[in-house]
């Protein structure tokens, strides 16, 4: 069934080819219907664990070929979410391609984005699941930049590090071949537990291959750059997958082969140094997702793009869950999971909310916005509680799963980790609060005053986002207790929880109460503003230059706009520490292509030179072939 | 038995070409109606001998009515005859990409065409190390002038550099003969490869790397190939795909003729050498940084052409470090991807010529917007990139793939293998995606006229996609092929048998 | 700064040359097992050329079509016949100068080979070098035209009579067409004697033809391509040999008209013969 | 006078080692060509003298003499004759492409020095 869904994708996307371009909103109702029948699909399995398809295709050269899929816990939960996520996007995608004159090729490539994500989740070996992998970074290459030359800059870094990624990953793949004989997953883990007491070296390298080709894909540190890129050169609502699905695949590699391996390596200690009952490796992988959080935030704080903004929260928030994963108890491994799945809910809401307003306004800088809130309401509204969420704040889903991680940090007495995501997770009201203000509050520019609130269509996805939120905050075991399954499977406790209570070994919550107590001080803050003075409107430039026409400067009324340099004295403290990864990264293209000119250079040099070095390379040849053997 | 359409796929073209001249001097449209005419023969009489091949095994060709080892022979074996046919397939639409265009000087090319087509052929069925001398060296020859056909300092300097080091090449080669004919007394390849083991320890050694050394400038290999950047940049289009279909497959018959049979020893899974010293850490060494330093040359290339041709460079070079495992998967990854390599190369550079039709310059930038301008080649130079980079199902993803497995056999010199294979599939997606990106993006500014495509372009694109086509969607076909291939090449004794009707080789 | 990176190159180079020097003298010196490069080469019966030389390669293959092993001909040394020249007739080629025996029979595709080798560097050079015309000789003085109308038809005579007698004596068609082409030479400089390159390469093209033809038509007359199906005659006379000579000839000639044309074309360019 | 191969054969490399250092230290392309004639010219005389027999006479058959089988063989070896022959053709061949390609390249540079056609606005 599982090779039927992914057969009828792709011939449903050829089929949406020839739709005419007038009727471009029918491919995404195709898209849309397709996406609804897999997760009714899904929705049957949701209890068929360990149900497995295997394809042989061909049998060629002495090998069987084929594709293995497997249902685990853990990818029914990943493609579940995804997939109704994904579902929520393409409502919002069909009304934004009602009237524009958009590319075919994005609702094609994205249906082999979604086959390719129901092959990841479902991959019973590393070829599957390598195929797919790079069916999902060739697709969405092409999605990222669907003929826009703003945009290649952007995606060149994103595929470079991609194709970095899964070069390394197959790296990694291979030398696991050459040892199991198979492409199994399980049985690739077992035998790189075993080597780590045989040859620590090649499986320490081992290991560092696939981190690399997982962590490139989960943007961390030092492949974070590439969201920031990507995310805000893509299409609007293809962010929003990007952000809340995609950049996931990196975190589910890290659970499918990692996190075996280091329980493996925890259970038998006698392999690897131990600190704190964690494997060292982990440790660190734990220290890179919080300096990866703590970083993207100061980096969201400057930013003045609100795609960009979003995107570096998206790294932050990788961060937390990559730490929080790699500390490797039950409680810390059902916190990551948590919150990966909280924040895809509430970042999708965020960028639907970003793309409802660049659909209206056609702006991406803060400082040209604001006042949107009485044109917009119902973005706004989305907006606010998907910024409440992504901060923590109590009966958002966002505070679930921060409260799962900051207990699992604390149980296994990490006090450091603890202050980094505290850190971080501070900063993000610091950058959230200036979205808010700048896109949504204060004052309305003239040249938005026609703005209407966008379309029912594009609302849906909104409202259902809203609830889910809520929902999930206020009733964190609809998650938590797909997740203890996935727990088990780990052959972990699974943690205990009922559906409005959480527990932990520190202490428990009660989110129903933690709603009730916010509700009602919400209302007596609300009845507070109702029965207070009326406002009086005030415009920017009176407030600002008394009146004067600020024209005669030439100066504008974005420059008045509260939201541009809003942190820079906060910027100005750390320029001294910063290092531009960016510039690294330019660096490096720079000195390759130094070399590559070099090579191409000296191919061209003039004849004798030529001859020179063949006469050079003979006897090199000679020399190896004479003297050594 | 004595079966002579072989020396016919020779004679003939040779024949021809002197008629082609002689006639061409009346009417320049009846040398190209020659031209056609002699490789729609070839092809054939190609399928014809084919035929008898699968029928009867090898099929040798005696000259001059004296058997060998005295006389010169031909033997077509399986994997010369089946190179044979895919290299005349490359040829015919080279051709035809030439008969499609006006030169005053039609005559005189289409001579040197049938020469190149003569002595091409000659190389795979010679089996006479002598002959393949002469047959090599009208084979660079004929580059030399096919090169040097467009008029431009950058095609000449290519050309000039090709001459010298080839002709260096040749006095290596010529030595090496000198060696062998001085101490086993015979020119034959198959008496050479039956007593190449009783030579003695420095001759052995001299007479390998003299003839390693000489053919590594026709392998296009990273130290040897200083002559590929400025001949693929500055030459024409069909001069291009003559370049890189048809001397990548003369190149790596010569490679497995003189390096697997006639110095190597097969075993059941793999070649090995009766040298001192590691020969498959020397091939790795140089083949493997010949991909690399060939695929970095590609990377930062501007020049599509200069880019096209750094990378069929480097994926000869891939070709080879898969044969030079000497592992029977090696061989058979080795085949897959040449077939792959041989068709899609081809491809790249027709398409890519249709593509830029117009433009001034042929810089990256002059792919903008080129679906647009021309869909169908766009189209057919992706399937050239999926071709050439390894997409599933396509030949050379199998040949990637086997070569995958066989480089992980066992944690040794093999597994940089690995690194350098993954690497080099990197780096190719790399810049053929940006290429193919390229493609689909729109300059508004630049209102879009369709580019009218010959005729001739079309035909010949199709045919080419569909042979590729057609390979990736029949697997069960091409493996077929693939093993008659590995094993004809690994039957070392048979190739002795079918030249000298009795050849013991003691397998090891 | 240019000269020191030269003498660098220099030194370098001449590293180069001592070391690929050094190894090639290696297989020279060597003690040991295995078949060497004779330092006296003083027994050619392990060779195939000693059958050549004896033109019973026939013999041989009779022999060993028996047992069906063609690589055990070292073995077998006393079964050739005896070759006595001006007396042995109807052997396998009647050529007294074994070297053209091998050139033009026994290693008759090679010649081929070779042939085509020089007509595609003379078409390459005109073909190349159609698109320049550069500038002419300086007159030829009154010495140059009266030696030249006296030597260059005893020049022509000596390369027919070279050409003609190639399976007698030493030479052949090759150096009877470098003869020839010299002569032209001589007569281009010396009096101006202004050839049509498009003559000579009809010349050439269809000696070419003619030679392939006739190793063609080996097929149909032996079976065999350049299989010899005319009477050999007796060795030494100059009627012997009959395919070999007309070959030769054919040779000769093309060699003759193509090195010309290769002087007119360095000459003067290929462009302006062509209108 | 006897000469055995071994002498021929160190001759023939060092004509041929100086062919090579010509051609990849000289700047000038006719000089480069002229090298490369050195290179081939020995060889030539390595070939010929791997078929080289002391006090043997030339393969050419005259009046009065006879070649009986086996052991009183007295000609050289006719076969590298043949093969120098050939190599000797090719070298022509190769050298007049050679020289018409230095012609070009001369009418395009206006120089034979190598060092003075690298121009790097090719690229």
């Amino acid at each position: 069934m599982i090779g039927k869904i992914l057969l009828s994708g792709v011939l449903i996307s050829f089929l949406s080819m020839f739709v005419r371009k007038r009727y471009n909103y029918f491919r995404w109702i195709l898209f849309s219907i397709y996406l609804l029948l897999t997760l009714y699909f899904l929705f049957l399995w949701r209890n068929s664990f360990y149900y497995n398809e295997s394809y042989n295709f061909l049998s060629l050269y002495g090998l069987n070929f084929s594709l293995n899929f497997k249902i685990t816990p853990l990818g029914w939960l990943f493609s579940f979410f995804t997939i109704f996520l994904t579902f929520l996007i393409s409502i919002f995608s069909i009304q934004k391609n009602i009237g524009e004159d958009s590319e075919k090729l994005i609702s094609f490539f994205w249906f082999y984005l979604i086959v390719s994500n129901i092959g990841i989740f479902f991959a019973d070996d590393f070829l599957t699941l390598f195929i797919f992998w790079e069916l999902m970074t060739f697709s969405s290459f092409f999605v990222i930049s669907p003929g826009w030359i703003k945009s290649f800059r952007a995606v060149n870094y994103y595929f470079v590090l991609s194709t970095l990624g899964a070069f390394f990953m197959l790296l990694g793949i291979g030398f696991l071949y050459g040892g199991t004989k198979s492409f199994s997953i399980e049985s690739g883990y077992t035998y790189l537990f075993t080597l780590f007491s045989i040859n620590p070296l090649l499986s320490v390298f081992i290991t560092i291959t696939f981190i690399l080709g997982f962590f490139t894909k989960s943007a961390l540190i030092p492949f974070h750059i590439w969201p920031a890129q990507a995310h805000a050169e893509a299409p609007d609502d293809f962010s929003a997958f990007l952000s809340g699905i995609m950049i996931k695949y990196g975190l589910f590699g890290n659970l499918l082969f990692l996190v075996p391996l280091f329980l493996l390596i925890k259970n038998y200690p006698s392999t690897q140094i131990i600190t704190n009952g964690i494997p060292l490796f982990s440790h660190i992988l734990s220290w890179v997702g919080a300096i990866t959080s703590v970083i993207a935030t100061f980096l969201a704080i400057e930013s003045n793009d609100m795609k960009k903004l979003a995107a570096w929260s998206t790294v932050a928030n990788i961060g937390y869950a990559t730490t929080s994963i790699f500390i490797l108890s039950s409680y810390g491994i059902a916190g990551g999971i948590f919150q990966i799945i909280t924040h895809a809910i509430f970042k999708t809401a965020i960028f639907l909310a970003l793309a409802a307003v660049k659909y209206r306004t056609h702006e991406r800088e803060m400082h040209k916005l604001g006042g949107l809130a009485y044109k917009m309401p119902v973005t706004f509204l989305t907006f606010l509680l998907g910024i409440i969420a992504a901060a923590g704040i109590p009966p958002m889903n966002g505070y679930a799963s921060k409260w799962f991680i900051y207990q699992a940090l604390l149980s296994g007495h990490f006090p450091f980790l603890t202050i980094a995501i505290f850190l971080s997770s501070t900063g993000a009201f610091m950058y959230l609060f200036r979205a808010l203000h700048s896109i949504f509050l204060g004052q309305l520019p003239e040249k938005f005053d026609d703005v209407k609130e966008v379309p029912f269509l594009m609302q849906i996805p909104m409202y259902i986002l809203m609830a889910l939120m809520l929902l999930t905050g206020v009733f964190p075991g609809i998650i938590l207790k797909p997740i203890n399954s996935v727990l088990i499977s780990f052959n972990l406790q699974p943690v205990k929880v009922t559906y409005n209570t959480m527990f932990s070994t520190l202490s428990s919550v009660d989110s129903l109460k933690v709603f009730l107590t916010f509700s009602g001080s919400f209302a007596f803050a609300f009845i507070l503003y109702l029965i207070g003075k009326p406002r009086k409107h005030v415009e920017p430039l009176d407030n600002y230059t008394a009146g004067q026409d600020p024209k005669e400067f030439g100066l504008t009324r974005e420059l008045y706009h509260f939201a541009l340099k809003f942190y820079e004295p906060f910027e100005h403290m750390f320029d001294s520490y910063r290092t531009n990864t960016k510039e690294f990264y330019d660096s490096f293209e720079r000195k390759v292509n130094e070399f590559g000119n070099f090579i191409k250079e000296s191919y061209s040099k003039n004849i004798r030179y030529s001859s020179y070095i063949f006469i050079f390379a003979l006897v090199l040849v000679i020399l190896y072939g004479w003297l050594v053997w | 038995m004595n079966y002579n359409l072989p020396v016919l796929l020779i004679a003939i073209p040779i024949l021809f070409s002197f008629l082609s001249l002689i006639l061409g001097s009346f009417n320049k449209i009846l040398s190209k109606i020659i031209l056609i005419s002699v490789i729609i023969f070839n092809i054939i009489s190609g399928i014809c001998i084919y035929n008898s091949v699968l029928k009867n095994g090898n099929i040798l060709t005696v000259i001059g009515n004296y058997l060998p080892p005295f006389g010169i022979n031909l033997i077509s074996t399986y994997t010369s005859i089946s190179f044979l046919i895919l290299l005349y397939i490359v040829f015919l639409v080279a051709s035809l990409i030439f008969v499609s265009k006006n030169d005053d000087r039609a005559d005189k090319i289409s001579s040197v065409l049938l020469l190149y087509l003569a002595s091409s052929t000659g190389i795979l069925l010679t089996g006479d190390i002598f002959n393949l001398f002469v047959f090599i060296e009208i084979f660079s020859i004929s580059n030399i002038i096919l090169i040097s056909i467009k008029d431009k300092k950058l095609s000449i300097k290519g050309s000039l550099k090709y001459l010298i080091i080839t002709s260096i090449g040749a006095s290596l080669y010529l030595f090496g003969i000198g060696f062998l004919y001085g101490i086993l007394g015979t020119l034959n390849l198959s008496e050479i490869s039956l007593n190449f083991d009783n030579i003695s320890y420095f001759s052995k050694v001299f007479i390998f790397l003299f003839f390693l050394g000489s053919i590594m400038a026709e392998l296009e290999v990273f130290p040897f190939n200083f002559w590929i950047s400025d001949s693929y940049a500055g030459s024409k289009n069909y001069v291009n795909i003559l370049l890189s279909g048809l001397s990548s497959i003369v190149a790596l018959y010569i490679f497995i003729r003189l390096f697997l049979t006639v110095f190597g020893y097969p075993t059941f899974i793999s070649f090995s050498y009766s040298l001192p010293f590691n020969v498959k850490t020397l091939f790795l060494t140089i083949f493997g940084l010949s991909v690399i330093v060939n695929e970095l040359a590609a990377l930062s290339s501007k020049n599509v052409k200069r880019i096209l041709g750094f990378s069929s460079a480097s994926s000869l070079s891939l070709i080879l470090l898969s044969l030079s495992t000497g592992l029977k998967n090696g061989v058979m990854a080795a085949m897959l991807i040449a077939i792959s390599v041989i068709i899609s190369k081809p491809l790249l550079f027709l398409s890519s010529h249709q593509i830029m039709k117009g433009k001034g310059e042929k810089n990256l930038n002059s792919f903008i917007d080129g679906f647009r301008r021309n869909p169908l080649f766009s189209i057919l130079f992706i399937i050239g990139v999926f071709t050439l980079v390894g997409f599933p199902l396509t030949p050379s993803f199998w040949g990637k793939f086997l070569l995958f497995i066989s480089a992980t056999e066992k944690i040794s010199y093999t597994t940089l293998i690995l690194v350098i294979v993954v690497f080099s599939i990197t780096i190719e997606l790399f810049y053929y995606f940006r290429l193919m990106h390229k493609l689909f993006i729109k300059d508004e500014n630049i209102k879009v006229e369709k580019t009218k495509n010959n005729f001739v372009y079309i035909f010949s694109g199709i045919l080419l996609a569909s042979i590729i086509i057609f390979f990736s969607v029949k697997p069960y076909f091409t493996q077929n092929i693939v093993e008659k291939t590995t094993e004809d090449i690994f039957d070392k004794s048979g190739y002795i048998k079918s030249c000298l009707k009795s050849g013991e080789i003691d397998d090891r | 700064m240019r000269e020191s990176d030269f003498n660098v190159g220099k030194f370098f180079a001449f590293l180069f040359v001592l070391i690929l020097f050094l190894f090639m003298l290696s297989p020279l010196f060597e003690e040991g097992d295995g078949a060497k490069i004779d330092k006296n080469l003083s027994d050619i019966k392990n060779r195939v050329s000693y059958f050549h030389s004896l033109k019973s390669v026939k013999e041989i293959e009779r022999i060993l079509s028996d047992n069906n092993d063609f690589s055990k001909y070292r073995e077998i040394t006393d079964s050739a016949k005896t070759v006595i020249f001006g007396e042995s007739k109807d052997l396998e080629n009647g050529t007294a100068n074994l070297v053209t025996s091998i050139v033009l029979d026994y290693r008759g595709f090679d010649t081929l080979g070779e042939l085509i080798v020089l007509f595609i560097s003379i078409l390459g050079l005109t073909i190349i070098l159609s698109t320049l015309s550069f500038a002419k000789f300086e007159e030829p003085s009154f010495l140059q035209i009266t030696g030249v109308k006296f030597v260059t038809p005893f020049m022509i005579l000596v390369g027919i009579y070279i050409f003609l007698h190639g399976h007698l004596s030493p030479g052949g068609g090759f150096p009877a067409g470098a003869i020839i082409a010299t002569a032209t030479l001589f007569s281009l400089i010396g009096c101006k004697f202004n050839y049509r390159v498009s003559n000579l390469k009809f010349i050439e093209s269809n000696a070419g033809f003619f030679v392939i033809l006739l190793a063609t038509l080996g097929l149909y007359f032996t079976g065999s391509f350049f299989g010899n199906y005319l009477p050999t005659g007796i060795v030494g006379k100059l009627y012997s040999s009959s395919l070999i000579l007309i070959i030769y000839s054919l040779v000769g000639l093309k060699v003759g008209a193509e090195l010309s044309v290769g002087i007119k074309t360095l000459y003067n360019g290929e462009k302006d013969d062509d209108r | 006078m006897m000469i055995d191969n071994r002498t021929l054969y160190i001759y023939s490399f060092i004509i041929f080692l100086i062919g090579i250092y010509g051609a990849i230290t000289n700047r000038n392309l006719i000089k480069i060509l002229v090298s490369l004639s050195i290179i081939e010219t020995a060889l030539n005389i390595f070939l010929v003298s791997t078929g080289y027999i002391n006090g043997s006479n030339p393969p050419i058959l005259h009046s009065g003499m006879k070649l009986i089988s086996p052991n009183s063989i007295n000609i050289s070896d006719p076969l590298p004759h043949a093969l120098v022959l050939t190599a000797i053709v090719i070298g022509v061949g190769t050298t007049a492409i050679g020289i018409g390609l230095t012609i070009k390249l001369y009418n395009h540079y206006k120089t034979l020095n190598v060092n003075r056609m690298g121009d790097k606005d090719e690229l």
